[in-house]
């Protein structure tokens, strides 16, 4: 998702292991952004099983935004990254 | 994502199966575990009275509902993700 | 646990991964469980170390309408499934 | 579940086991995680207030009883559900 | 890290296997030690960039209370499981 | 930790690199989701205003320099209790 991968001639196992994670990154972020627009946007007195237009237009805008964070923490990190400013993790 | 080979695509069709079985499982398990906790509150009897059984299934359509919307919007949103980052 | 399973010839290792998945289920419903009733029940002071006779009322009754939801949401999804209201998240 | 033959019962067993010591693990880091959020707020100094630790003890010990009696009341939950299951 | 293995003469893929666990719990004691300390001691109206001096007194004392917690923890684990006071979970 | 003989390290490096890939993503989404939920409230457009845009880069900046700081304590106190593991 993000043009992850690199060396030169990976193996079958690495490839499958790189797919995997990737897989398991947009999942996990799938889910994260379930369940951060769930709290921002749907009411939970559940009057109703429906999603009503207030909270479809709120998850609308909700789901846009995540992805502009996602991409905007993305830039930020690089710029981190080349700016030496933070050393990395480990 | 480097291309995978025929082979390769077979085996990760695997991985991908049983992921969504545990994907399912998960989703089922967080469902209760959500409606439980917005719902259930009142420790009183050992059975679920009629107001929180009632709040219970609304809370689980709409958790549904609520998720096949933003998997909608999601793939919607990933697709021009990958258009635009294929144009740089 | 809900009976899952089903190509009439699975192979030794999708058995093995079945019944893995349903371990984890099983599990994972134990460890929410766990939270929730601790949540619903157990007083955060801590006086004491003894879970004392109100809590444990608390306790078998949380684990009892906890069950009681898993069952009414399993319910509740078939029929959605069944009305077609729901199409499935993939 | 499907029937598992001896074999894959063996092979079963062993990822139960492998999944129990994580389980253990994961049990008591999340203690240590559960008792620091509900025991520990003062950071005035490096080390735990005397406070601070008899609210930690009381905190696991009571954290485990519960966990065992929920443990115990889900056993007796899940083999009525299993009962009730082969009814049908 | 805590002593953990056993077994006279262990098998690789059960040696890998215990590595594998220790690995992981490391690795989740220190995801949660971030968690605990950030809720614990960082501004979240995030004014600035930087970690200030307070917070990062803060951090410094939030990791060694973390650690001895950790210590209590097992030795208390250990005292209930002596004393028979608590059967094991399974 | 029972001792590794060179093969057996050699497999440990890859499952650690492995994780590491794995912790780096889920270090990325935590990010995104952390920040977004402190940063962004604002539901009446569907773009990022100035102001929470601001707020997300001193979230992830502030969070990543956060945990650096706690792995270096981590590491020094983690050295720590191994002297005092092998003195016992």
């Amino acid at each position: 998702m993000f043009g992850l991968g690199g060396a030169p001639q990976p193996s079958s196992q690495q490839k499958l292991s790189a797919a995997e994670a990737e897989l398991d990154m947009v999942t996990g972020m799938f889910n994260q952004l379930v369940e951060q627009c769930h709290s921002k946007c749907i009411n939970k007195d559940y009057y109703e099983g429906d999603v009503n237009k207030a909270e479809a237009l709120c998850l609308d805008r909700c789901v846009s935004k995540y992805f502009e964070t996602n991409v905007k923490v993305g830039e930020d990190m690089q710029k981190l990254g080349q700016s030496g400013q933070f050393m990395g993790r480990k | 994502m480097d291309q995978l080979n025929v082979k390769e695509q077979q085996e990760f069709q695997q991985i991908v199966e049983q992921k969504q079985m545990k994907d399912f499982m998960r989703l089922y398990s967080n469902l209760v575990s959500r409606c439980f906790e917005d719902c259930v509150n009142d420790f009183t009897s050992a059975n679920l009275t009629t107001k929180e059984s009632g709040c219970i299934s609304k809370c689980s359509e709409k958790f549904l509902k609520h998720s096949e919307r933003v998997g909608q919007r999601f793939q919607e949103q990933n697709a021009l993700l990958m258009q635009n980052l294929q144009k740089q």
